[in-house]
């Protein structure tokens, strides 16, 4: 059995080329903190689409979970001194605590609630990170110390994206397969139908734990390594408008996608950068984007042009 | 002591009577629709704004609120024509995010419109704070409560007493049996975004010269509307009202007894705890789903 | 010798008792249905035997375990398992996924090997796929193994159902309304499958409406009114009570 | 995947972003100096990121159509980070890799810059800051400077004039931004070694608009004699407006973070006697001939006030002494090279700019002392120079 014979295959195959060939083409610095940026979304939104796309329960609160892997690393390290990837693990066991207590009674609620669940939980997030400012900064956030690794530290963006490409590809990996499990597939049942799932021996609440946990545990290794590659952060990464940026990028390149939720965070990554031009008109032109695609392409970017691919109707 | 407290309350009470216009609103639509407006909020911002662009203008205050009003109204419409209706069927998440893409084209708008600074707006009547038991009060809050109070009682007279009124709730609880007996289900949807609209933009006139008005306004606004109408069980206008005030009220006194930092936090922290008790919302009696 | 057990059995809703004081014994083997009108519990039987709903009293025991207020999915290892009147595809799968998942607790279902993909993995699903077309066909959805589900006829639908039941390997299989919305033709297949997974050992209980399929398949009927048993037996004496007869076709077949 | 293929990627990847970026900041002579901004221009600190901006925008151009600097004309490329950290990071990165500046003029609040400080120290361009805070400058960053006074010295002068007045206990509120802290931290430092007690201490949220509960719990502390708030933006209108509404009486301080007319004007009435320290600027034409600063800052609110048709704040001042003391080190050094500018900028001494007289060197990049700073109150909406 190869390795390579695995679901999806082609697809990731298709983005270690893109991310082989993409270095060639960006210009400078700025085009790679862009793709880098990129990739940091890809990660966070990989796990929240398990959640959502797979799993099929909304999360308004995901930046949270990014945003306490991020200050977690920038306290440990610059205010305690300790190693960058020690910083990392404990913020990912913190969150992967705070997400397990908060699972059960949160992933209990339905639809609306579960939405408005989340975005408390989120918001709380935030204010704590703002308000405690002696110890994250406050509202004007804090400067992050580089990262390191047995000694060696990574500098300049060309460095960097070769780490996140790497985290990147090893994600969608572990997606992929994941998705592709018998685990994957009581996620899917999960979504499908939560009582048809029980009745075939699914422990949903086990699993809705499961990818919750998953999902806010990638949020906050994506934080902590976002912190220490952009080497200032604010409470803003943990905050609202972040969350919804997240969950947007995932409905918008497909739920229920791999490829989806990473294509979804390059548009949605890029545009605002594009949308500059228009200056004043930027937001104008966002909502009127974000609109106009959920209302047109409504299963996501990915899954409508497979279904064109494949000349299917829908 | 009571001085203070009574300080307190009615600062709440003042806050919390626009959370739960704001609540209010969230309920009228998500009845209608089942669609969580979160463009909500915006309606807000566009009262205060365009209040304040009117009146700039050179048109008389009260011309410029109904002015405000009714363009706001206007969009509120549109929205639900342009953004709602194509969307119908789509799922709860793709829904949310139509509307949060509507709050941000709508803060784009004013935006471009007014610009993204901070602006005033003259109280109705003066500024000179009124003694309560010690307690200083702004003329401006009682018209925020007052506000309120007029606007709560006419909405229950509309939907107790009137044709419209009745159609709406019949085709909240029933869609189906109301199309059977006639109602037209998409006037009754735009009807709603129209309702909501308007009480967000009154909410927004009223809070306006206390809070400012700049197009960020309605975000936090939103939320805590949000808290509101999901506190007091989705689709409850009268719970969203209660739990709006309960919202306010207990901010305040946070703020004036525990910490000013977590004020915001409380309505969040009041609807996780009630969530996780009652995960259909304080005011609910619940259903079981069928199978 | 019994299977399954009710006793004393009670569930009301808002005030209305939608299941009063019911008991009864299924024995392990004949495919037993359970008949009545509109609203007299049966659905609401079912999803207080599947553990959906709690009941408000009584015991439901299994072989000698009680197992009333247990988790669903665990009434799933205990042979117990159940299709839906109102279907309850997963529809975002494709139609042997969703047999697939009915194999869940017999799957690696170990997180990290998941993750990872590990050659046990990889050879448990190459089996469980080889399973999952064998019982496809046995419901006669040969064709439909890779379809997507919101594509496939209701009809194929009722079946997949049953093939995702049928999956968990089952001592007992509760059957609700098979062959509601279902044309003659279907319902004639439907008949044949539940002989055959009778045959296969299987214990049948059934929910349906469609007395020519009852009568023809049942070898016991309990018959529910009010949420109270009316009447059971066999066919037979089902045919000839008439209190079932009155209950079915009003005071006026009692008059004849 | 092959660890050599990797590296070789790697590689090429580095080599190509080098030779791109080594080809463009090999700049000709006759490329223009490009000055690198991101400032508050709209949201909550707009009035301090608008003036400074129009400073900028006008003096540049005034420069150019002067002929320019070193024979080359000056080119301003200018973000608006809204005041909002967040946003600052982004904006600096696309300024120090994408635009390539030569020098950065920027940063409207103490939050932005400090955001923007391990960028630019990494980098290693001149960087000049309008933020208002001591920590920008203290201790000394190499490529940072600022030209605003700090709130150390804002706070050692209302207390000075607390005193003069008879007062020993103040109730302090504050924001929650980076001024706000640092400035709330001066006082609770100098507090003690010039005989004043902080009675009551409270602070309110970023974008709050009601800060009545904080307001009533300091006016109802026992001892309480004055109140004194640490903060800028829309807030200080706030504050004064829910103070007069409460009917408070004590003296009320603010920081020269109000010192701006929209204070005045937002606050509806609410900002009569207040008092706090500004830049001479700000009254300028109180002061006396012979006032050193007269002259330059006559001439820039004049110009300022006749282009852009709006009352003179002293935070466009800061704006137009940055750019001064920039252009004036560029001349000196004869070219844009970030060290020699640097080394230049570190000579500036008794430069007169509207703000003041800075003496900057290796060890201050401030360069500020009190001299400049007066204490003002509002009356009849306007500033009234104290003696």
């Amino acid at each position: 059995m190869s390795p390579l014979n695995m679901p999806g295959r082609n697809g990731l195959l298709a983005l270690i080329a893109t991310i082989m060939v993409l270095p060639l083409m960006l210009p400078n610095a700025f085009y790679f903190d862009i793709v880098i940026l990129i990739g940091l979304n890809s990660i966070v939104c990989i796990g929240l689409n398990l959640l959502i796309g797979y799993a099929g329960q909304i999360s308004l609160g995901h930046a949270g979970f990014f945003g306490i892997g991020a200050y977690f690393s920038a306290i440990l390290t610059s205010t305690y001194g300790w190693p960058a990837t020690a910083a990392m693990v404990v913020g990912a066991v913190v969150v992967g605590l705070l997400s397990f207590i908060i699972a059960r009674p949160i992933m209990k609620l339905q639809g609306h609630y579960l939405a408005m669940g989340t975005l408390g939980l989120g918001v709380i997030i935030t204010i704590v990170l703002t308000q405690e400012s002696d110890l994250t900064g406050g509202p004007d956030g804090m400067p992050v110390p580089g990262f390191s690794i047995f000694g060696w530290e990574p500098y300049g963006e060309t460095v960097w994206y070769w780490i996140i490409a790497a985290v990147l590809v090893a994600t969608v990996w572990l997606s992929l397969n994941l998705i592709a499990s018998p685990v994957g597939r009581a996620l899917r049942a999960v979504h499908g139908s939560e009582i048809a799932a029980e009745t075939l021996g699914v422990n949903v609440v086990k699993y809705k734990v499961l990818v919750f946990v998953l999902s806010a545990i990638i949020a906050s290794l994506a934080g902590s390594l976002f912190a220490h590659y952009t080497g200032f952060i604010t409470p803003d990464t943990s905050g609202f408008i972040h969350s919804i940026q997240l969950v947007t990028m995932v409905v918008l390149g497909g739920m229920a996608s791999t490829f989806g939720a990473v294509a979804g965070a390059a548009i949605l990554t890029i545009l605002p950068q594009l949308l500059t031009v228009f200056h004043d008109y930027e937001h104008l032109v966002f909502g009127a984007v974000l609109i106009g695609t959920m209302i047109f392409m409504r299963r996501g970017l990915v899954p409508t042009l497979a279904d064109l691919f494949n000349g299917r109707q829908k | 002591m009571s001085a203070d407290f009574l300080q307190f309350l009615f600062s709440g009470i003042t806050v919390g009577a626009t959370y739960a216009l704001v609540g209010l609103g969230f309920s009228i639509i998500y009845n209608a629709s089942h669609v969580i407006n979160f463009a909500q909020g915006e309606f807000v911002m566009l009262g205060g704004m365009a209040t304040v662009f009117f009146y700039g203008a050179g048109l008389p205050m009260p011309l410029a609120m109904a002015m405000a009003v009714a363009m706001t109204i206007f969009i509120g419409m549109a929205l639900e024509k342009f953004a709602v209706e194509p969307a119908k069927g789509a799922s709860i998440v793709t829904l949310i995010i139509i509307t949060i893409g509507a709050s941000i084209f709508l803060r784009g708008l004013a935006e471009v419109l007014w610009g993204r600074n901070f602006h005033s707006l003259p109280p109705i009547s003066g500024s000179d704070p009124i003694n309560i038991g010690g307690a200083l009060v702004l003329p401006q809050s009682l018209w925020v409560v007052g506000g309120t109070i007029v606007i709560v009682i006419t909405l229950a007279w509309f939907f107790n007493r009137t044709m419209t009124g009745k159609a709406m709730v019949a085709s909240a609880s029933n869609p189906l049996a109301a199309r059977l007996v006639g109602i037209n289900l998409k006037f009754i949807l735009l009807l709603s975004f129209a309702l909501s609209a308007m009480l967000g933009s009154i909410a927004g006139i009223l809070i306006a010269p206390i809070s400012l008005a700049y197009p960020g306004v309605g975000i936090m606004l939103g939320l805590k509307g949000f808290c509101a109408a999901i506190l007091g069980g989705m689709g409850n206008p009268m719970g969203a009202v209660l739990a709006g005030l309960i919202v306010g009220i207990s901010e305040a006194l946070t703020a004036g007894y525990i910490s000013s930092a977590y004020k915001d936090a409380v309505a969040f922290i009041i609807i996780l705890a009630v969530l996780f008790l009652r995960p259909n919302g304080l005011f609910s009696t619940g259903g079981t789903e069928r199978v | 010798m019994t299977l399954l057990r009710v006793e004393n059995l009670s569930r009301s809703f808002g005030g209305i008792k939608a299941i009063d004081d019911l008991s009864l014994t299924i024995r392990p083997g004949p495919i037993h249905s359970i008949i009545g009108p509109n609203g007299a519990g049966k659905t609401t039987l079912f999803n207080l035997i599947s553990g959906i709903y709690k009941p408000g009293g009584g015991r439901i025991v299994l072989e000698d375990a009680d197992i009333t207020g247990h988790a669903i999915w665990r009434l799933a290892e205990l042979g117990l398992a159940r299709t839906f009147q109102n279907l309850q595809i997963f529809f975002n799968m494709s139609a042997i996924e969703n047999v697939m998942v009915g194999m869940h607790l017999k799957s690696d279902s170990r997180f990290i090997t998941s993750l990872f993909r590990t050659p046990g993995i990889v050879k448990g699903d190459q089996d469980k796929r080889e399973e999952a077309i064998r019982l496809l066909e046995f419901v006669d959805l040969g064709d439909y193994l890779d379809a997507d589900t919101d594509s496939m006829p209701y009809g194929a639908l009722k079946r997949l159902e049953i093939a995702r039941a049928l999956a968990t390997q089952p001592r007992i299989i509760m059957l609700d309304e098979p062959a509601a919305g279902l044309n003659p033709a279907e319902t004639v297949a439907i008949d044949g499958l539940i002989q055959k997974i009778s045959e296969n050992g299987i214990t049948v209980i059934l929910v349906e409406h469609d007395m020519r399929l009852v009568m023809g398949v049942s070898e016991h009927i309990f018959v529910l009114e009010g949420g109270r048993m009316l009447a059971e037996g066999t066919v037979a004496d089902i045919r000839n009570n008439p209190d079932v007869v009155a209950a079915y076709l009003g005071e006026s077949g009692r008059d004849r | 995947m092959k660890p050599g293929l990797f590296r070789h990627l790697t590689i090429a990847a580095a080599a190509i972003t080098m030779a791109v970026g080594v080809s463009n900041s090999d700049a000709k002579a006759a490329d223009p100096i490009k000055i690198g901004s991101f400032l508050a221009v709209t949201g909550g600190a707009s009035f301090l990121g608008d003036p400074e901006k129009k400073t900028l925008e006008m003096y540049v151009n005034k420069i150019n159509a002067d002929g320019g600097v070193i024979g080359r004309k000056l080119e301003l490329i200018l973000y608006d980070d809204q005041g909002n950290p967040a946003n600052t990071v982004p904006f600096v990165k696309r300024l120090i890799n994408d635009d390539k500046v030569d020098i950065l003029l920027a940063g409207s609040t103490t939050g932005s810059t400090m955001a923007a400080i391990p960028f630019v120290e990494k980098a290693g361009i001149p960087f000049i800051s309008f933020g208002g805070a001591g920590v920008i400058t203290s201790p000394v960053k190499k490529w940072v400077f600022k030209t605003p006074h700090t709130d150390t010295l804002a706070v050692q002068k209302i207390f000075t004039d607390m005193k003069a007045r008879g007062i020993s206990k103040v109730g302090l509120l504050s924001g929650s931004g980076g001024f706000d802290k640092s400035c709330r931290k001066q006082v609770q430092t100098l507090a003690p070694g010039s005989g004043m007690t902080v009675v009551a201490d409270e602070t309110h949220g970023k974008g709050d608009t009601d800060m009545t509960p904080q307001i009533t719990k300091i006016k109802g502390t026992a001892g309480v004699q004055a109140f004194m708030y640490c903060g800028f933006g829309a807030a200080t209108s706030i504050v004064a407006k829910n103070y007069k509404q409460l009917g408070a009486s004590m003296p009320h301080y603010q920081t020269h973070g109000s010192a701006s007319k929209s204070f005045i004007k937002n606050a509806e009435g609410g900002a009569e006697g207040v008092r706090l320290p500004a830049a001479a600027l700000v009254v300028v034409d109180a002061l006396p001939a012979s006032h050193p600063q007269k002259k330059v800052a006559g001439a820039y609110k004049a110009m300022y006030e006749s282009k852009t048709g709006d009352s003179i704040s002293s935070f466009g001042g800061h704006a137009y002494d940055g750019l001064m003391i920039a252009v004036e080190a560029i001349k000196r050094a004869g070219s844009t090279d970030k060290a020699k500018v640097l080394a230049e900028i570190e000579k500036t001494s008794n430069f007169i700019g509207a703000d003041g007289i800075y003496n900057l060197s290796a060890s201050d990049h401030l360069g500020l002392d009190e001299a400049s700073f007066v204490m003002v109150e509002v009356r009849n909406g306007d500033w009234k120079m104290l003696k």
